[in-house]
């Protein structure tokens, strides 16, 4: 099985700029960095939001199965109170645009379009850190009432911990590109982080349906 | 760094890992094997309890606070002998509350294993002589770790059980006031 | 290369900061078989570690950060060994004083805890980080810093948890921390927060590697080496990886939960207030199987690395051995309910479990059976690698049918918890991973030191170590058949269970001997052998017999490209290596994640203090938590600075890499 | 005194259909593990010996991979076929287990407590129900229902020689059903790790024929015999005084704890402890004074008593037979 021989396929093709100069491949004149999966940190940022994937659908699914054994739900406190929750929904929704601008600009290489759209994604990510804050104080249960009380004060602190870092994250990524020089790279890690942010947008239309209706439906 | 700052950094340190192996083993210690080794078969509830037993009592009460095995046992009995029967798992009852900083008679590891031991007017009964002084000594513990006067690293977390307060680790170690009695009641005014 | 450390050393070009032009590009030295000695030191120096002992904590290299997670690993599995051994010691004889009832269960829960969570993922990781960048031709991890930050962060919470067992704080519930014995009202004290913090730690250091390895592999393989010539070992380790990104978020959020239960009293496991205890079980055990495969299914890596090389012939049925992996990592997720068959679960489903588990043999069989063919059809080397080897396969068959016995609902029903199952799982484990772990040290230790363990020595080790485990270990089936159950410090003589459990307690004086020759075995060849080990002695096929051994820093002078499973034994190939990247700055390349074609080039981070930082700060953080409810919010500040410093970019780093910049 | 503990050694419909089930698997199991290292002696047997140096074999032998693959094809089919045939048996020895007919069956309230055993017979007909601890009568023939509860935390009831074991769990009930088909007595112990004492939480079963059990059951519902003595009034008074009345149990007198076992009827039980020290006068008397000497970490304290006392006391429980 393995000893059969191995049909030799080229390398390299056309499109992609590493030639072959005698038994040698010159990959010189490859880019240095790239967009999408061809750069590392989005390969780490896959498993980063497949690890945290994993806690947010396994902490759903807990919550499913306290509900499955509990004989009334909310076993104390209310159902949260709509108005933050869904303020935030429509902002987190609305924060996708700047993002998306932002991921754009940084695949552009154009840093003062970069800069732009960072801030008014830091804008957003303030006003979300904001309205976080109110949900938190409209959940209508302590964490320590119950069952209920402990996994929707969880399933919301997760979520806010991935938020805060990120919006953190963006920060810091506004900052960073006030430092001299900015490598290409540079530019890899805002598309990422903009990548990233999908995943926080993303993952809050389930967390959100659960929290605000898993216990009225 | 001049070697004597370096020999003061050197003995903090040491001092500070020492304090922190005597405080780890001061809390995690379980004695199986009491001290003392129990109850007296001669009850000895009528006889109030010597002054040497009162300064042992209050060593022993002194060092169970900072003992986890010790406080959870005295928070079993506390449920064994239905102290809840009257003080209501700390939060009063027919009996005082145990949880506030209120004490009638005074809230010191001596007096609160003299008030187990011998009762007080008024309803509390007597409980040395009943048991071992092991477990007065444990029971006094957990109840100064009720109103948050015994370690905070040794004492309970929550229960099991139905939540009716909150954790005695977080109970608010404020001063202890005492506060005579009202003859009817027993309970402070 | 020995020429090239004659040569007189060369300051480093300067440049100021500015996109390199085409006419400067020139200057800039490149690797290449064709570039000569002057690219080859300056390619050393690139890759070296800084002096001292801030280069010391910086380190980032692969086979630095790799081999630092073996030996604390084997450090770890030698304390967690004697705490075996003086359990033996205990059962030895009947209503035994040796050790009491709480003692007896710290060493059992510390021994599970360090062989599960310091010993057997760590070791298995750090081989691969070790191996896996030079088995697939590139000079360092994806993410080595991120690695070298898992390390500290590794040895911090084995050291916390040490230190811990040291002030009588070791956890006491077993590795597998049932609530409510673990939890809030019954774990007293704070030895059950220290074992939520090692599982913390421990969790958060191996879905760092992984994310690491599996990167390391999609995306870090020479040109040419597609995913159907990718070494077994490899697949191994990725599959491991991917499981691994998988399975233990959930532990480590089952942890936390239960630290929040004992620290804010929240209620998932108190079933008076909603929550459930059995909710715990599944928590662990949707992790605790698959965690069994993280140490097998790299074991099997090892075997199917070792095999081929001592019977002198490529692995037959390559390809089966890849999809038997897989299979094995997917059913692998499908388990972990035989682990509670004991519990008021729902009949029906249970069945479903035991499919499933008996199903789970499939594949492992299906590599055994290639294995055994492979030898068949071979030409045999008969040296101290094989022979473990040979061992696993004796051991791990018992350990692999027993496990189908296990997997019966109503046999489990008799053997859960007894000592059949304590019989089972070290015939598993050792035989699963600890024999192909000698294997792969005896393997691989000229690569990593340059010198050849004593085959004498080896071969002494290897059958004391077979004769031990087995006389240790099987003696426990009867007993639990008999009716031991595990995790009992002592039992009266009425039982009659002493005379087996001494047979056992004399298997494991022999184990230590055998252990011993090897630790003797270490020291001999490190410290008193001259004789060097050639790049490759045991003329194996694979990509890291080709360099030197030890490898250079930089692993290749040239990255290879490779067009067959064993590259050293395909005849000469067209093109032969990778020439161009830089050798003033640690560059790699990128390939395509199916085909391996050149993509990118890759700056590697350099070293840097902050991964040790970071971990020192989440250390931090970690142990103010378990004694203040505030310290679990403001300790996160200790981190957050230590990963925007981490983040924050180097000046001279930056300028580096831009004048080696190429655009897409 | 001592039980039968043995998953091979049967003594009930539970425990033999594990038994043969077992005994299928031990045999399929041994004759894979057999074959396989067979097929490995013979390969490494006939394979030709060779040195590092020697070239790998990489060219293509079609008939002889064509022979390889054909046995690792029916290798795995073989394994295949094997393990849904254990799969089956498998399957019905689990039906066999839910088969056991309850009709008549004697119903028991076990609890789990750190660290010794508490039942209730019979606990839904007052008339009949009794408290007893760490000791199980069941007639012979008849098959047992018993319902597991835990007081703190996770326990597993196993009994080898009667069948498999099942979870007490804070929070869930779960029943097991057994039947002893031969008289004797059968130890169990609790099967999932408890604690300090973990160790040390037996549960004897003592199978009887039906006339014996009755009487037995009989005598349990009565309460305590009254003292006889003047030895054994000393030690009821003992007992009623100190610190045994705040757990213990002994119907009749005023000792009315629920915190430990019934001590009603201490006397007709072989062992102290839940399995930690014979029950003979004079470990009964060092049990009371030092339980922790031999069970550490056990709830009962130590009592300071002058040995004559200890000798009352323990004259007076031996006599509650």
């Amino acid at each position: 099985m393995g000893g059969r021989a191995v049909t030799r396929r080229e390398a390299t093709p056309a499109s992609i700029p590493a030639v072959r100069k005698g038994d040698a491949l010159d990959v010189s004149e490859l880019p240095s960095y790239g967009f999408a999966h061809r750069s590392l940190m989005w390969w780490g940022n896959a498993g980063m939001m497949t690890i945290e994937g994993v806690a947010f659908g396994f902490m759903v699914v807990i919550y499913f199965y306290l509900r499955d054994i509990a004989r009334v739900w909310p076993d104390a406190g209310r159902a949260p109170d709509l108005l933050f929750g869904t303020v935030n929904l429509a902002v987190i929704l609305g924060s996708a645009w700047p993002n998306y601008r932002a991921q754009k600009a940084a695949q552009d290489r154009s840093l003062s379009r970069v800069r732009l759209w960072l801030y008014v994604c830091s804008a957003f990510g303030i006003a979300l850190c904001a309205v976080r804050w109110f949900e938190f104080t409209a959940l209508n249960v302590r964490w320590d009432d119950g069952a209920y009380g402990s996994v929707v004060w969880v399933l919301m602190g997760l979520h806010s911990f991935n938020l805060v870092t990120d919006v953190l994250d963006t920060f810091v990524l506004t900052a960073v590109t006030y430092s001299k020089p900015v490598e290409g790279k540079r530019f890899v890690d805002i598309a990422e982080n903009c990548g990233y942010w999908y995943f926080v947008v993303l993952t809050w239309l389930p967390i959100y349906a659960v929290v605000y209706f898993g216990a009225r439906v | 760094m001049s070697s004597r700052c370096r020999d003061r950094a050197l003995v903090l340190a040491v001092a500070g890992v020492a304090g922190a192996l005597t405080a780890a083993c001061e809390r995690e210690a379980r004695d199986f094997l009491p001290p003392r080794p129990g109850a007296q078969v001669a009850p000895a509830a009528s006889a109030p309890a010597s002054a040497a037993a009162i300064a042992l009592a209050a060593a022993m009460v002194g060092r169970y606070e900072h003992n986890a095995y010790a406080i959870s046992a005295g928070k079993r009995l506390f449920a064994w002998y239905n102290c809840s029967g009257c003080h209501a798992n700390g939060g009063g009852g027919s009996g005082p509350a145990l949880m506030d900083d209120v004490w009638i008679y005074g809230g010191d590891a001596g007096t609160v294993y003299l008030t187990i031991a011998n009762g007080r007017p008024n309803g509390m009964p007597a409980f040395a002589g009943r048991i071992p002084e092991d477990q007065l000594w444990q029971l006094a513990a957990y109840v100064r770790s009720l109103a948050g006067l015994a370690s905070a690293d040794a004492a309970p977390n929550r229960d099991d059980a139905f939540l009716t307060r909150t954790p005695e680790s977080f109970a608010d170690p404020a001063k202890p006031e005492t506060v005579k009695p009202a003859v009817a009641t027993g309970r402070p005014q | 290369m020995d020429d090239a450390r004659a040569l007189p050393s060369r300051p480093r070009p300067r440049r100021r900061a500015r996109k390199a032009q085409a006419s400067d590009r020139r200057e800039l030295l490149r690797d290449g078989a064709g570039a000569g000695s002057r690219a080859a030191v300056e390619l050393e120096r690139t890759w070296q570690d800084k002096p001292g002992v801030r280069g010391f904590l910086s380190a980032n290299g692969h086979k630095t950060i790799g081999l630092r997670f073996v030996v604390t690993a084997f450090v770890f599995a030698g304390l967690a060994g004697v705490m075996g051994g003086l359990m033996r010691h205990q059962l030895a004889t009947a209503d035994s004083h040796l050790v009491g009832p709480d003692f007896y269960n710290q060493l059992f829960s510390m021994h599970g805890t360090t062989m599960m969570f310091l010993f057997a993922v760590p070791v298995m990781q750090g081989f691969a980080l070790y191996i896996v960048p030079l088995m697939i031709g590139t000079r360092n991890t994806a993410f080595p810093r991120m690695s070298a930050c898992a390390y500290w962060l590794y040895l911090f919470g084995g050291l916390l948890l040490f230190g811990a067992f040291a002030t009588n704080t070791g956890p006491d519930a077993g590795w597998f921390a049932y609530v409510p014995l673990a939890g809030p009202q019954y774990g007293i004290g704070k030895r059950a927060d220290f074992w939520n913090m090692l599982v913390t730690y421990s969790e958060a250091m191996g879905l760092m590697v992984a994310v690491d390895i599996t990167t390391t592999i999609l995306k870090l393989r020479a040109p040419g080496m597609t995913l159907r010539q990718m070494p077994l070992f490899v697949w191994a380790s990725l599959v491991t990886s991917v499981m691994i990104i998988f399975a233990m978020p959930l532990v480590m959020l089952g942890a936390n939960l239960v630290q929040f239960d004992r620290m804010l009293g929240t209620h998932f496991f108190n079933p008076a207030e909603g929550g459930d205890a059995l909710l715990w079980q599944h928590l662990f055990w949707f992790f605790g199987h698959p965690e069994v495969y993280f140490i097998f299914i790299p074991a099997l890596g090892f075997v199917s690395a070792i095999i081929p090389t001592f019977a002198r012939r490529p692995m037959f049925g390559h390809d089966a051995i890849v999809l038997s992996l897989i299979t094995t990592g997917f059913l692998s997720f499908g388990l972990w309910v035989h682990h509670m068959f004991a519990t008021n679960l729902p009949e029906l489903g249970k069945s479903f479990f035991t499919a499933m588990s008996f199903m789970i043999a499939i594949p492992t069989a299906m590599q055994i059976f290639c294995w055994i063919a492979t030898i068949a059809a071979g030409r045999l080397v008969m040296r101290t690698p094989f022979l473990f080897v040979l061992g696993f396969f004796f051991i791990l068959m018992i350990g692999g049918l027993t496990g189908i016995m296990l997997g019966s609902v109503p046999l489990d029903l008799q053997v859960h918890d007894t000592y059949f199952v304590v019989a089972h799982l070290h015939y598993v484990l050792l035989g699963g991973a600890v024999f192909p772990l000698f294997a792969a040290l005896y393997y691989w230790f000229p690569k990593v030191t340059g010198k050849m363990l004593s085959e004498r020595l080896g071969k002494w080790h290897f059958w004391l170590f077979f004769v031990g485990v087995n006389l240790t270990f099987f003696p426990l089936h009867v007993l639990g058949l008999e009716g031991m159950p595990r995790r009992i410090y002592t039992y009266g003589a009425e039982t009659g269970w002493q005379t087996l459990n001494f047979v056992s307690a004399v298997g494991q004086v022999i184990n230590d001997v055998g252990t011993l020759l090897f630790a003797i075995n270490l020291i001999r060849t490190i410290f008193f052998t001259k004789e060097r080990a050639s790049a490759d002695p045991w003329g194996a096929g694979t990509l890291e017999w080709s360099v030197a051994s030890p490898p250079p820093k930089c692993n290749f002078f040239a990255l290879p490209v490779v067009s067959s499973r064993e590259p050293l034994w395909a005849p000469a190939a067209e093109v032969t290596h990778v020439q161009g990247l830089s050798a003033q700055i640690r560059e790699g390349l990128t390939t395509t994640v199916i085909d391996a074609l050149p993509d990118t080039r890759y700056a590697y981070p350099a070293p840097e203090i902050w991964p040790f930082v970071a971990a020192l700060s989440v250390t931090v953080w970690l142990v103010w938590s378990i004694w203040s409810v505030p310290g679990f919010a403001w300790g996160l500040i200790p981190p957050a600075l230590a990963f925007l410093l981490w983040y924050w970019p180097n000046k001279k780093e930056a300028i580096e890499e831009v004048e080696w910049e190429g655009e897409p | 005194m001592n039980g039968v503990h043995d998953v091979l050694a049967p003594a009930g419909p539970q425990a033999l259909a594990l038994f043969h089930l077992w005994n299928a698997m031990l045999v399929a199991c041994v004759v894979v593990f057999a074959l396989t290292m067979a097929v490995l002696a013979v390969a490494l047997w006939r394979a030709p010996r060779a040195g590092e140096r020697t070239r790998p074999d990489l060219d293509a032998h079609p008939r002889r991979e064509a022979t390889l693959r054909r046995s690792v094809v029916w290798g795995i089919a073989g394994s295949s076929v094997l393990l849904v045939v254990l799969l089956f048996a498998s399957f019905f020895a689990d039906r066999a287990l839910s088969a056991l007919p309850l009709a008549d069956a004697v119903h028991i309230d076990l609890v789990g407590h750190q660290f010794w055993w508490e039942a209730h017979y019979e606990p839904n007909s007052p008339e009949r129900t009794f408290a007893t601890a760490n000791e199980l009568h069941v007639p012979v023939g008849r098959p047992v229902l018993i319902r597991l509860r835990a007081d703190d935390v996770i326990h597993s009831l196993w009994v080898p020689s009667l069948g498999g074991k099942k979870d007490l769990i804070p929070g869930r009930e779960s029943t097991l059903a057994l039947r002893a088909d031969r008289a004797g007595t059968y130890r169990g112990q609790c099967a999932e790790f408890c604690g300090y004492q973990h160790a040390k939480m037996a549960l004897v079963v003592v199978a009887e024929p039906p006339a014996d059990y009755e009487r037995w059951r009989a005598a349990q519902r009565a309460p305590a015999r009254e003292p006889a003595t003047a030895q054994e009034r000393r030690g009821l008074a003992l007992v009623e005084q100190t610190s045994c009345a705040m757990c213990h149990a002994i119907h009749g007198t005023r000792a009315r704890a629920r915190r430990a076992p019934d001590l009603t009827h201490v006397a007709s039980r072989g062992w102290l402890g839940a399995g930690a020290v014979e029950n003979t006068p004079e470990l009964r008397a060092e049990w009371i004074a030092r339980a922790q000497k031999f069970k550490p970490g056990v709830n009962m304290p130590p009592l300071d008593a002058a040995p004559d006392d200890l000798a009352a006391m323990s004259a007076y429980l031996g006599s509650l037979r």
